[in-house]
């Protein structure tokens, strides 16, 4: 199982602010890997650019390079809020 | 003396600054800027959503970066979460230096820092509905301040 | 809410900025500013003399320019008078306003008008023996900042 | 008579925070009758152009031009100390 954690406006489109998801430990999540396996109105809004991912508490630099599997927690992270 | 709390309850700024400034003897001077929940907008409640794995950490960056910035003696800097009322502080940044312009200067750094470039995720209730806040203009043109 | 006083006794900032904050309600922000006796400069005691015809009119007509200028909901400066010593508080200015911004701007304009601009002489002691302490450069480009 | 307060150094010089000055109801103080009154060291400080003058609380914009005479309180003010 790998676990999804949704913040700010994206927990509304998953309806949720965890998505487990099922995954053998042999499989690889990449970005479009991921992106299937999830709610597709949340997929869709996910190429925003000013989304960004982080994978156990690391962002990245670059979400279209995620690498994850079972075992990790994969953070999808909108803009933050202004003051 | 450096203090970077994520808070989940109400607290009294009061009862963070006293005991700062007793901790930083032979300080010139302490700032402090301290956020409430604003009461004047139609807001009922405020709800302030973080990522623990990156939040907390973020806070220490920009103390870290506060620290090499300015020359200060004590920094303070306390961010509620959750759920929030009208009235109720958010936001307690604390700066305690030798001179007052280190202390300001510091003061301001980091609120503008927080604001714009910590992780928070706020929304706030409306007759009744929740709705989240975008980013604005003016954090972006606060920031860029410091870019000089 | 505005509060303009010179104090010729010690003070507690946190007994004036409590009943401030809540004097103001519906703020979205408080900023405050407190300076201290230094006791790192081997100073024994500071005295401040003012002229009571012209130091609390000045500090009046000061707040009058603070609120001018800035979209104030509350401003307290307060200003020991006397002799202090290392470790008291000399100064305490709080700003509420809606917007951060106004509050932080609000108490820095203060700060380095209140240093340069009233009328206040001051003199320290060092090793038993009294100096009074001259203008300094930095003041005057503090306070050349707002002139644009 | 006239009062004349020192402030700041000027009351070091003076060896006094104020000093009296007997002076006939109808006498008119100048600029250059105050100083004659006055010790002359501190007369002599008198012409630093940073030194201000109040009359009963006033700000003189041009020392120079002081006119004051009994019942009347004159500051005589040394450039204000920084932070």
């Amino acid at each position: 199982m790998a676990l999804v954690v949704l913040l700010g406006k994206l927990a509304d489109l998953a309806g949720a602010s965890t998505l487990p998801l099922p995954l053998p430990m042999s499989v690889e999540l990449n970005w479009e890997t991921l992106k299937a396996a999830l709610p597709p109105a949340l997929a869709e809004a996910l190429d925003d650019p000013r989304i960004r991912v982080a994978v156990n508490g690391a962002l990245l630099p670059n979400k279209s390079k995620l690498q994850a599997g079972a075992g990790d927690e994969i953070a999808l992270l909108p803009p933050v809020s202004g003051g | 003396m450096r203090d970077i709390r994520l808070l989940d309850r109400v607290f009294m700024p009061g009862m963070l600054i006293g005991p700062f400034t007793n901790a930083n003897p032979g300080l010139g001077g302490v700032s402090t800027f301290v956020g409430e929940v604003r009461s004047d907008t139609g807001v009922e409640a405020l709800e302030l959503t973080h990522y623990e794995p990156l939040t907390l950490p973020g806070m220490h960056q920009l103390a870290d970066r506060a620290f090499a910035r300015f020359d200060l003696m004590g920094l303070l800097m306390v961010h509620r979460v959750g759920l929030m009322h009208p009235g109720e502080p958010i936001v307690c940044v604390s700066a305690a230096a030798l001179h007052r312009r280190d202390a300001i200067n510091a003061v301001d750094f980091c609120m503008d820092h927080l604001k714009s470039a910590a992780w928070f995720w706020k929304r706030e209730k409306r007759d009744g509905e929740w709705h989240w806040i975008e980013p604005r203009e003016q954090d972006h043109s606060d920031l860029s301040r410091w870019q000089a």
